[in-house]
Order: structure tokens, then C-alpha cells, then sequence
């Protein structure tokens, strides 16, 4: 048990740290207000030097790299916080491995869509949840019908992140309402500049807009754009949220010990440091828990792909306890504040994060499966617990109490 | 034993109700996020015309010399409303420091303004992060006149008066001071942006205003705070059972309409479990707010005690059910149209507003320490 | 609001309380082990004062009192800690309503059966529970066969408190294991010293006994002794679990805020009382909330009697709420005296009834109904929420998985 | 990064889980919480014989000069086992004292003895109910005598040397003495019944015992306290974590074979999300235990701050564990007969052993600050 990285991992930490060091772009010179804008030609720079989604295929844009790789590349690339490439994601992490696997037999196809990704040059739109839908995504009830050799999509998809700036959507349609919800989907990926498009933005809760909703009236899409089988949505849909779930969590919105340490070093109680009060000590102490825990757990799942291992189960936790952990200290140093508890200084990040976190807390819980969801998973899939008996299974869609 | 609301009570609890339904939707509550003034005057107006600002205060001033008992019933449907308007700093801390503490000639001239409407009060007790204590205040009173800096202060931006927490420079106590805040060469407030933007907060600059000390009569000036805060904490836990109350109703509500996998998702356990939980929490703050209610109005030896523990299990109760609730909608009650970000940003403000649920522990368990 | 009786009430208090002051039998006179026996001579006494099961009829021994009266009577006899009778409960609080609501046509039944229950002459075993059944009380296997104008009873029954001591029991057996599982049922009462039966105790994690398990080889039961129709002993069942669910509660077992109160002020930390510490004073007022939130429910309730009305739902809070908060508490209680904590002398009760209640009140959890079980109740009775579905509604008992 | 065990570790682990399956099943667990003996002297044999008590003494004392990495993993199979021996006394705490702080004449005199099995170390630091700090040490040491009371004790029933902690009256300082138990005119023992009997508890009274001090080295004596419980929490940190994941099997499986409402009980939410937060936890505490024997093996400066993470998870998982694993088996998980009692008993055991969670909760913090 170390934490020293192999000779082969140190040779190629070494080779990803150098070229950081001559690549990496200052803040200052990043340009534009909109994260997809200001990342662009430092995803491009990335893309030509090689570094650009290093796990793809080198036909593809990536270079064939190994787990353990792409782990230290994230590690080494999370020096430069501002450089964080989290807004291509969707393309990146979740709709390129989907391709991959489902259009393996296109490789013509693949060359034409991944290496764009990869590049920053497009991104793409996850068009999956619907309103009628939430957790239960198979509910959904945009219609694709069969028009010669393309598809006519109707409906409504919501909870998408950036479409406006997407070149491209990947959308999980109702190809036939008259079997079982799961059966009757199939997935396409679209042109967002098609005509029939309509986007709005949501407003949230915290008043920022990230989302949107998005309308379909009549567009058209070739049935070449179909991914899977016709029917096979489902599989395919699944198979794109499990990379979703991989590629999410870790956001803290800067709630973590240290901030909290700080916090209560500063405020006082009754002429003293918050931090020498018992209660505050126990707090602090149960949050470091989560937040050493969550960490080595991580680390354990690094070493299994060190050793070319699954990393096993153990990091599914993180989702299901990280949102309503946060929640609860944030609101306790809030607490710690006071009477001042409750201004949200927008101007100065630093003095109002715990507020800002606060408010944007509950989506946390929520987004890519609420914490439930997140428990039925590892109830399901790491403790091997039946699923509830299911009353829509073998309902056609149309029949069912919410799909009408 | 009669542990109970009058017949009368109910009939004002559903009027109440009636009226806030009617002056003060959710649509309201959501604008005054936005808009620049610090309260909504028109739905303010409708309250005084209800007579809910002169409530508690005697006839002798110009009020209806009503009972604890309305005043809760009021304060439990103003919360439930979410209401943006500093009727928790007029009536629940300037009303009550006046009736409290104020000197014959303070209470006649604006207990009858603030009974009417004519003026608004309200309290300031913070001077910067962190929890009260007397030795924590800086605001210094000597000569007529008081300087120093309070923040955060609720709802002073709509006051006409503020009651002050300072200390006599000469006798080095706190105690409290009426500051009008039309004294613009002597005070200047800076507007704060909050977690709830349908209350405003400020802060107060003091360079020598003149201020007025309330005579307190025969308490020591320490205690009278404690008071203040007890008295007060009643009602804000009264206001914050209101809305937990609330985000259950809707939590239900949804869960009922709304369906995941076939079936409601309100047959779910873990949404079910969550709402009896949110339910029990709800039903003892609930109980022990009607404790609190009784010691208030009869100004109990337990109001100590009754306040404290009404005041921490309220705001435990509503901090669960108002997240929970979000929580309970999925993605839609994170939408910016949904209401359940009004309950959210509410509880935080009643949260911290007087003394957060940590404080307030401590105090309950000093309370019960003094009465054994 | 206000704390004070009517004048009725008043009056009536003062009935009760004098007739305590004179006959109440003091703690010395009290004699044997078994709390059976040593109270008996107090029902007796109470009986014949006319102040046993003061609710019921007089006819069948009661004074036909109102439920308030109730109330007033069980807070001046709790003024004798060392008189409750609470092992009488089965009988008087369980057994006794449910027989006169279906027996109700047949007054010399039940003048045979109550009057022995009120005077304390005749306890009573309840047999409902089985090894396969738990939460899932209906899905009970012990059977009951016609043999001509009685019954024949096999099976085996587990949880039955004080069985031994009991003169009748009260059982649920299948009569017909070829329907839906609630359909099947009947309930019957029977002598226990019936041939056939034989009684085990269980020995419990605490080490105590106080549960039985109950084996039937054979028993014959006259048809006559039948509770209600053939076919509704689920109803009847239900109606005496209800009354169950009243008749429980309340038992902390001596863990309250004074005792915690009186700990933290006795034990140090860091050389201070550790009331002083923040941390324990966090926990003190937490508790305290929820042990004074129960308390005034439970006013609120009795308001609502004094009225004249139905006390509403909210007592039905308690169940849920008292085991999981004292477990806790009692913990924390044993963190205080840290290493003495695990001591558990047994020859001096109050210093170490925290590590007994530490010991027993998993089985508060469990006991008359579960917390989950009692979440469900609340969920669905009170908040108004769905049943689950129910897979094994409509299937036959003997089609059943567990029905095997 | 190699944050993982060596497949020799692991082979360790399944040896010593097969070892324990034979050798220590429940039914002797819970036949020991009613027997006399103070610990089954013939699990214990086996242990010695398994080379357990000398892992990590070195070679040079007659042990095997493993590193912690195999001794966690022995503390985490003896935890899932429940075993009614005093290896936590005599390994985690006596024998680390000695390697920690012994004079080269009392390693070579007791740790031969310890890794062989013809000695029994245990620990003595409690003076009463309360929390353990320095000023609260009143057993004194004078003229290589102890005297004073020492309550509670674990296994000195079945120790041969006990060391203690005790105030120099000369120095006034607070440090670690060694007393063998066999004075019978100096050193009186009274047993205590316990909540796990499994295990023996005494009150020790020394009255003018021989005592050797435990020399220390350069290290401060309090340090060394706190030095020797860091050390000591890791290791009882893996014996919580190895009973929380028994537990938490212990309740799927029941679940998976139980029906209710023809359904199997694990396939409700209000089941299945129980046992999700039990792994959760379990997790968490895992992987901090794991950094923790990290930081053990090396010897880190990160050991205050990793112990205590590891100390405090794993004593909240296997509280949390152990109870919910009672409520998840329902009426028969409160039987005598099922095994889950005898979890949750020893779980309280390790929970108040070296300090609560409360206590650790406070260690934690300080030791950030300290990093800081």
C-alpha cells in the first residue's frame, strides 16, 4: 500500500506534466463569457497535441490510453482549475462512448462525429428527460413515427443542458406506444439547426438558466441518424447514463473542510473562535469524514485501474451522500453566520460561496438521479437487493396510468 | 384542560388564510424576488386594514388589545404565505421592545403608528458575522446620541424606526435604543443582497444619530434582550411552522399527481417515509409551538424554556421539510415557477434571523438548567 | 388555552383522587415476583371500588366513563408509579373492546368473559404473531380445520407475551388457506389449558424472557368460542391491533431529559461538567424537543377528548418517532461516561438504566408494529398517501412465495 | 498509486477469515457472554498458534516483524467474528506501549512472552465515568510503587501485565507504568458485569503495586498517550469496520430470504435504502481505514489526522450498522439465538474502548488544526 505511482505511470506523469507546463493557456487569456466559448481554443490546443479524450481510439482523435492513464491526466490537468473542460462533456464523456459501442459497425460515421468532439469544434445536447419523466426516463413520450427513410419527431424534451450552443442532439424517442414502456423507444442524434427546433431556457431556483426546454415540431431526422436497433433505445439510452453517472459528482461548490475550518476560525461565539465550540468540532468532524472518505475511496478505485482492475462498486456511493452531506453543512455555516447567514454578497465569490452552494444545493441532489435513484442503484446493483415489483413492465405504454 | 385554539381563533386563523390566498400568491412572493422596493406596500396595507399590526398592542395605543393566541394564528399564516413583509421585525421585535421596555411617552407616540400603519419598526441587535453576545456589541450610546455599525439588519430599508441594541458609554450596559432612520447626515444604510430578496436587509451606519434609550423599567438591560428574543422567538417559530406546514401540504400534493414507473410516486417508501418523517417533525414543533403560545400569553415561567425548544424544533421542522420538498418535486421544484424555493429561501431567513437553531439549543438548554 | 379542568372535570379528579389517596396499597404490601401476581390484589381492590376499566359498561364492570374521565383517571393513578398494571393490558385494552365490539349480540358471553378481566381474576394471551408472519401479520399459517361443531388448531404461534400466566387466549388461525391470504382467517378465544398447547419462552437479546412461542398440536376449540365470522379474522384482527397501537407507547425506560440532564451534570470533560460542552448540550436540546413535543401532542389530544372530540391523527407520531430518538440518545449518554459507559450493574438500577435502555430498545423499534410499519400508518392514514402495490392481494394464500 | 492490499494480505484475509469460521462461530460467542471465564482460553491457542499475536513484534522479540497492513487485516476478521479474546488489549494497546515506549530490558522480557502467548498485556487508563485527559489521572507512582483505582479495564482478568497510566508524584507528570497482576497483597480486582460480557471488565485497586515506568525515549509523556491511542484507534477502527460489514451481509441475506406481503422484505425502500446507507457508511469508513493503516505503516505525519477519521467513521458505521441489522431482521433479530445482538454489544464495547466518538470527533479537528 503507497501512493507512488509505477515507473511506467511516473514516466507518463512526467510527459503530461511537461506538456501542461508548455501548453497550458493563462487565465488571462482565455476570452468570452460562456464557458463553451472561452474553453474552445484550449480544447483545440489540447486536441492537436494529442491530449484531447487520450482513452478514444487514435483514429478517433484520442491516443489509445489506459485507464490508470487517463486518471493521471485528469490529476495532472486539475492543476489548472481554470482550464476545466466540463461543459463538453456531454459529447465527450457520455455521447462518444455511446457511439463507440453502438455504432462499432460505422466506422466511417465515427470518424466524422467523434474527432469534432474531441476538438471542441461541436458539442452536443443530451435530449433524454421529458416533463412527464423525471426518474422515470422510459415514461417518455416524444413520438417518432416512420416517414420513408427518416423519422418525424413531435414532442418536448427539458432539462438539456446548452442547447443553444450544441451542433448536435442525441435524443431518445417513443418509436411505438403500444408495447411496454422500455420497448417501444429508439435513439437518433440530430442536427439542432434543423427546422422544428424550439429552445427556451428554464429558470432555476438560484436564478441562473442551464437548462432548457426543447420543442419538436415535425422535425426530420434520416433514420441513418438512428443509433441502435429501432426498439433498442432503452439499452442504448441506459448504457449513456452510466457514463453520465461516471462522469458526474465532485462538484463541492466550495463547500469543503478547509472553507469550513476557515469559517470557523473567523466567527466567534461567546468572544471565541466558532472552532473551539464542541458542537462546531463534532460538525466539522463528521463532514471531514465524508470528505476524506469520499477521497480514499476514490483513490482505492485509482489503484484497481492501476492494476488493470474494475474499480468495483464502492464509488457509487459518492452521488448518493455528497448532495445531502454538503446541504447540511452549508446550512450549519450559514448558522455559524448568523444574523449575516443570509447575505449572498454576489460580488465577492469568496465571502458568499456557502450561500451560493446553499441554493444550488438542492439541484445537486437531484440532477443525473436523485438521491433515491441513486440508492435503489447501489441497493440493486451492489448489494444484489430485488427491484420493487414493477406494475408498468408489461403494460403497453398507452395503457398506463402516466402515459396517457 | 383546554390546550387549544377558541372558536374565534379559527374562524380568524381561516380569514387570515383567506385573505393571504387572495393578497399574497405565490406569484407575488416570487416577483418581490426581483423588484427593488423593500416591501410590498399594497399587500402591507391590506394587513394593517385587517388590524393584524395593532393585534397585541392596548387599546390605550391605539390597538385592539387582542391576545398571544391571534397574534400566532397570524403569524402561523404568514408564514404559510411566505409573505414579503417585515411584519416579524414591526410587530414581533419593535412592537414588543416598545410594550416591553418603552417609556410612557415612547409607547404614545408610536405604538398608535405602528398600530395604524403610519409606521413600521423594526430591530437591530448584529454587528457583523457571528453569534450575540453582549460583550460581541460596539455600538456605542452616550449624550442623545448613538454611532457605531449594525449588520444585517431585516427590513430596515421600509422602517421608520429601528429599536437598537448599544452600549451606554457612560454605564457600559447594553440595553436598547430608538433610533429614527429619517436622520440622513447621521445614518446611512447600505442595501445587502440576500438568500430571500422578498425581504430586504441592510446595513446601518450610526454617526451620531440621535437615539433614545427605553427606560426598561426595573429589568437589568441584559435580560430584557433575552426578552425580547424569547417573546419573539414564539412568533418566528409560529411563522416557520406556517410554512413547513405548507411545503408538506405541496409535497403531498405532488407526490399524488405525479407518477414514476406506473405508479404515484407518493406509494414510493422513500418519498412516503420521507413525508411521515416530515409530518412528525412538523407535528411536534406544532406542539410544542401551542406550549409556547400558552407561556407567551400568560407570561409563564416556562416561556423560557417554551420558547426555546418551540423556536429550535420549528426551525429543524421547516430547514427538513422546505429542502425535502425540493427534494420530493425532482427537477421541477428547482425551477424558478415552482414555489418551493420561496419556503427554502424563507426558512433560512427566519433560520438565522434572531439567533440560529444552534444558538437557540443552547440557550433551552440554559433555560432548563435555570428553571430546575 | 389554558391547563385547567372544567368544573366536571374537576370534580371528577377530585373523585379519583381521593378514593387513591385512601386505598391506594403501598409499595411494601406489594408481594411476589411476578408483576401478575403482585398486582392482583390491587385490581382487585380496584374492581371493587369501581375503578377498574372505568370506560366500559357497568354491566361488564366498568362506570361507563367518558374518555377524558379516562384521561383524568390514568393521571392521578400515575401519581403510584408502583400500581401500574400495565401486564393487565392485553385483557382490559386489547381483548375486552375487541369482544364487545363482536360479540356485541351476545351479552352473556361477555358478561362471563369481562368482569374476570377487570378484576384481574382472568389475564389473557394474544396469539397473532408467527415465525413466517412479522410485519406481514396476515400471512399466518397456524390452522384451523371444522371438526364437527368445534375446531381442530395446529401450528405455532411466537411473541405471545406472559403466556403462562394466562387463562384464555385470543388467537387468528387460517381456515382457508385457498383464498386471497386475508380472507382465510378466523379468530377464536381459547382456554389455555387446553391439551396440546405447549409454551417455550424466548430468550431475548437483553437476556429476559417476557415473549413466548406457543405450539398447537391438535386443539379442539369450540365453534362457540368464535370471534366474529368465519372468514373475518383479518377484521378482527385489525380492530385489536388498533386498539394495540393506543394501549402502547410511552414506555422510555427511564430515559428522559432529567436523567440525561442529571448525567451531563455528574460526568467531566476536559475537567468541566460536561453540560458545559456545547456538543452535549446540542443533543440535550434536541432530545428535550422531541420528548416535550410529545408530551404536548399527547395534551393536544387529550383537548380534543375534554371537547368532547376525536384526538386526531397526531399521536400516531409517537410510535415513530420515541425508539429511533431514545436509542440514539442513549448512546450518546454511554459516549459520556466513555469507558465506564459498557458497565452494566445490575444491582443498582438507576446507574445503569442507560445501558439497560441501550439494551431494550431495539425491541421498541420492533414491537407492536415496526418503524417502518409505523411510518407506512402515518404516510398512508394520516397524510392520505397509496398503499404500495400489493403483489399478493388477489393470489390464493397457498400460490403464495412465503406461503408455502 | 497502490492503495490496495498485496495479494499476500489478501491471502492473509481469507486464511483468517476460514480460521475464525471453524474456530470462533457465534454459538461460542454467545455461549461466552454467559460463561465465567474471562476469555476462551482455547480460540485464543489457536490465535497464538495462527502467529497473530506476534505479527508485527519484531524478530529480534521473538514476533514475526510483519507490518500493520497484516495486523489490519486480523483486526478486521476478528471484528467480523465477534471474538470473545483480549487481543485488542493485549496487541493494539499492551503491546504497543512497549514497542512504543518500553526500556530495551522490558521488551526483551515481555514481548517474547506476548508474542508467544505465555503473556497478556492490557491497558489501563479510565478513572471513573468521563472523559480521559491528564488532569483527571489521580493513580500516582512513587518510589516504583503504584497506588490509586482504575475503572473501567479491559481483559486485566485475563492479563498478566497491565500498563498503566499514572502521575509521577515526584514530576507531577502523567505516564506509562508497567504492573504485573499477580501481586495478590497489592493489587485487588472486583469484575464488572458488562453490555458484552463476551469480553471480561474489572475495576483494578492498586495498593502500593510494584510499577516499572515505561521510559519513553525522547517523547513527552502526554504525547506518548496520544501517540499510543492513535496508534491503537486504527486498529480498533478495522476490528469496527470488519463488524459493520457482518453486520450489513448479515442483513441482505435476511432480507433476500424473508417475505412479507409476498414480496421479499429487501425489495421495499424503506429496506433497501436502509442498507444502502449502511454500505455508504461502511464504505466511507472503510476507505478512511484504509488511509489510516497507510498512515500507521508508515508512520506518517498524517497518523493523528487519519486515525481519528478512521476511529470516527468506523464508530458511527457500526453503531449505525449494528442497530439497523437488529431492525431489518424484525422480532427474531431480538432473539437470543439470531447473532445480531451480539454485534451490537460489541460494537458498544469498541465504541466507548480508548475513547467515544465524541471524543474523537474533538481529536479529529485538533489534529487538522494541528496539520494545518
Amino acid at each position: 500500500m503507497d501512493f507512488n505511482d509505477t515507473p511506467e505511470e511516473a514516466a507518463f506523469r512526467q510527459k503530461a506534466r511537461n506538456w501542461l507546463a508548455e501548453n497550458a493557456i493563462p487565465e488571462s487569456e482565455l476570452e468570452g463569457d460562456n464557458l463553451i466559448h472561452r474553453h474552445r481554443p484550449w480544447l483545440k490546443r489540447l486536441y492537436e497535441g494529442g491530449w484531447s479524450c487520450i482513452s478514444w481510439p487514435k483514429r478517433y482523435g484520442g491516443q489509445g490510453a489506459s485507464p490508470i492513464q487517463e486518471v493521471i491526466w485528469n490529476q495532472e490537468q486539475s492543476h489548472y482549475p481554470h482550464l476545466k473542460t466540463h461543459r463538453f462533456s456531454v459529447g465527450q464523456k457520455m455521447v462518444a462512448p455511446t457511439l463507440m459501442e453502438f455504432l462499432e459497425d460505422r466506422p466511417e460515421t465515427l470518424e466524422r462525429l467523434l474527432p469534432p468532439i474531441a476538438s471542441g469544434d461541436e458539442t452536443w445536447v443530451q435530449l433524454f428527460s421529458e416533463p412527464a419523466g423525471g426518474s422515470d426516463l422510459a415514461a417518455l413520450r416524444t413520438r417518432a413515427e416512420r416517414d420513408g427513410d427518416a423519422w418525424l419527431v413531435n414532442g418536448q424534451k427539458i432539462w438539456s443542458s446548452h442547447a443553444v450552443e450544441a451542433k448536435w442532439g442525441f435524443i431518445v424517442t417513443r418509436t411505438d406506444p403500444t408495447v411496454p414502456k422500455h420497448k417501444g423507444l429508439t435513439c437518433l442524434y440530430l442536427d439542432m439547426e434543423n427546422p422544428g427546433i424550439e429552445i427556451r431556457p428554464i429558470k432555476q431556483a438560484n436564478g441562473e438558466s442551464e437548462f432548457n426546454e426543447v420543442f419538436f415540431a415535425d422535425v426530420r431526422i434520416p433514420d441513418n441518424q438512428r443509433v441502435g436497433q429501432v426498439g433498442q433505445g432503452w439499452e442504448v439510452a441506459v448504457t449513456m447514463l452510466s457514463h453520465e453517472r461516471l462522469a458526474m459528482g465532485g462538484e463541492n461548490f466550495g463547500v469543503d473542510y478547509e472553507a469550513l475550518r476557515k469559517l470557523a476560525g473567523e466567527v466567534c461565539i461567546d468572544g471565541r473562535p466558532a472552532i473551539e465550540n464542541a458542537q462546531v468540532r463534532a460538525k466539522l468532524a463528521d463532514f471531514y469524514c465524508v470528505e476524506a472518505g469520499l477521497r480514499a475511496t476514490t483513490n482505492r478505485a485509482i489503484s484497481a485501474l492501476s492494476k488493470g482492475k474494475n474499480p468495483g462498486s464502492e464509488t457509487s456511493i459518492n452521488n448518493m451522500v455528497i448532495g445531502a452531506s454538503t446541504q447540511e453543512i452549508a446550512a450549519f455555516a450559514l448558522d455559524l453566520m448568523e444574523q449575516a447567514g443570509i447575505v449572498l454578497d454576489e460580488s465577492t465569490q469568496e465571502s458568499s460561496f456557502f450561500q451560493q452552494a446553499f441554493l444550488s444545493i438542492p439541484s445537486m441532489r437531484i440532477a443525473g438521479g436523485t438521491d433515491e435513484i441513486q440508492a435503489n442503484i447501489v441497493a440493486e446493483s451492489v448489494l444484489g437487493l430485488p427491484r420493487e415489483p414493477r406494475v408498468d413492465k408489461n403494460v403497453p405504454f398507452n395503457e398506463l396510468p402516466g402515459g396517457k | 384542560m383546554n390546550f387549544d385554539f377558541s372558536e374565534e381563533q379559527v374562524l380568524l386563523q381561516e380569514q387570515a388564510r383567506k385573505f393571504l390566498a387572495d393578497a399574497c400568491p405565490a406569484d407575488l412572493v416570487r416577483s418581490a424576488l426581483h423588484d427593488d422596493a423593500p416591501y410590498n406596500e399594497e399587500l402591507w396595507k391590506g394587513i394593517v386594514e385587517m388590524g393584524w399590526t395593532a393585534a397585541t398592542i392596548p387599546e390605550e395605543y391605539g390597538g385592539l388589545g387582542l391576545s398571544y393566541l391571534e397574534l400566532v394564528v397570524i403569524a402561523e399564516e404568514l408564514g404559510r404565505a411566505v409573505a414579503p413583509v417585515p411584519f416579524s421585525s414591526s410587530v414581533y421585535l419593535a412592537t414588543e421592545a416598545l410594550l416591553l421596555a418603552g417609556s410612557e411617552e415612547q409607547k404614545n407616540l408610536w405604538l398608535p403608528k405602528l398600530a395604524d400603519g403610519s409606521a413600521i419598526g423594526t430591530f437591530a441587535l448584529a454587528e457583523g458575522r457571528g453569534r450575540y453576545s453582549p460583550d460581541g456589541i460596539y455600538t456605542g450610546f452616550s449624550n442623545g446620541k448613538i454611532s457605531g455599525e449594525k449588520s444585517v439588519v431585516s427590513d430596515a430599508l421600509a422602517a421608520s424606526f429601528c429599536i437598537t441594541v448599544a452600549r451606554d458609554s457612560n454605564s457600559n450596559e447594553v440595553g436598547l435604543y430608538l433610533v429614527t432612520l429619517n436622520q440622513d447626515q447621521a445614518i446611512s444604510q447600505q442595501a445587502l443582497n440576500t438568500l430571500d430578496m422578498s425581504r430586504s436587509h441592510s446595513s446601518i451606519h450610526f454617526d451620531g444619530a440621535d437615539a433614545q434609550p427605553l427606560p426598561a423599567g426595573s429589568t437589568d438591560s441584559a435580560c430584557l434582550i433575552d426578552q425580547l428574543l424569547d417573546r419573539a422567538a414564539v412568533l418566528f417559530a409560529w411563522e416557520q411552522i406556517g410554512s413547513a406546514d405548507a411545503t408538506l401540504e405541496m409535497a403531498r400534493d405532488y407526490s399524488l399527481e405525479r407518477y414514476a414507473f406506473g405508479r404515484q410516486i407518493g406509494s414510493y417508501q422513500a418519498l412516503k417515509h420521507k413525508m411521515a418523517h416530515m409530518y412528525a417533525k412538523n407535528t411536534l414543533a406544532r406542539s410544542n409551538c401551542y406550549y409556547a403560545a400558552w407561556a407567551l400569553n400568560t407570561n409563564a415561567p416556562e416561556l423560557p424554556v417554551a420558547a426555546a425548544t418551540a423556536r429550535v424544533s420549528a426551525t429543524q421542522a421547516l430547514f427538513f421539510s422546505s429542502k425535502e420538498n425540493i427534494q420530493i418535486h425532482g427537477g421541477v421544484g428547482f425551477t424558478w415557477e415552482y414555489d418551493c424555493h420561496l419556503h427554502y429561501r424563507r426558512a433560512r431567513l427566519l433560520a438565522v434571523n434572531i439567533g440560529s437553531e444552534f444558538t437557540w439549543q443552547d440557550k433551552l438548554v440554559s433555560a432548563t438548567q435555570q428553571a430546575a
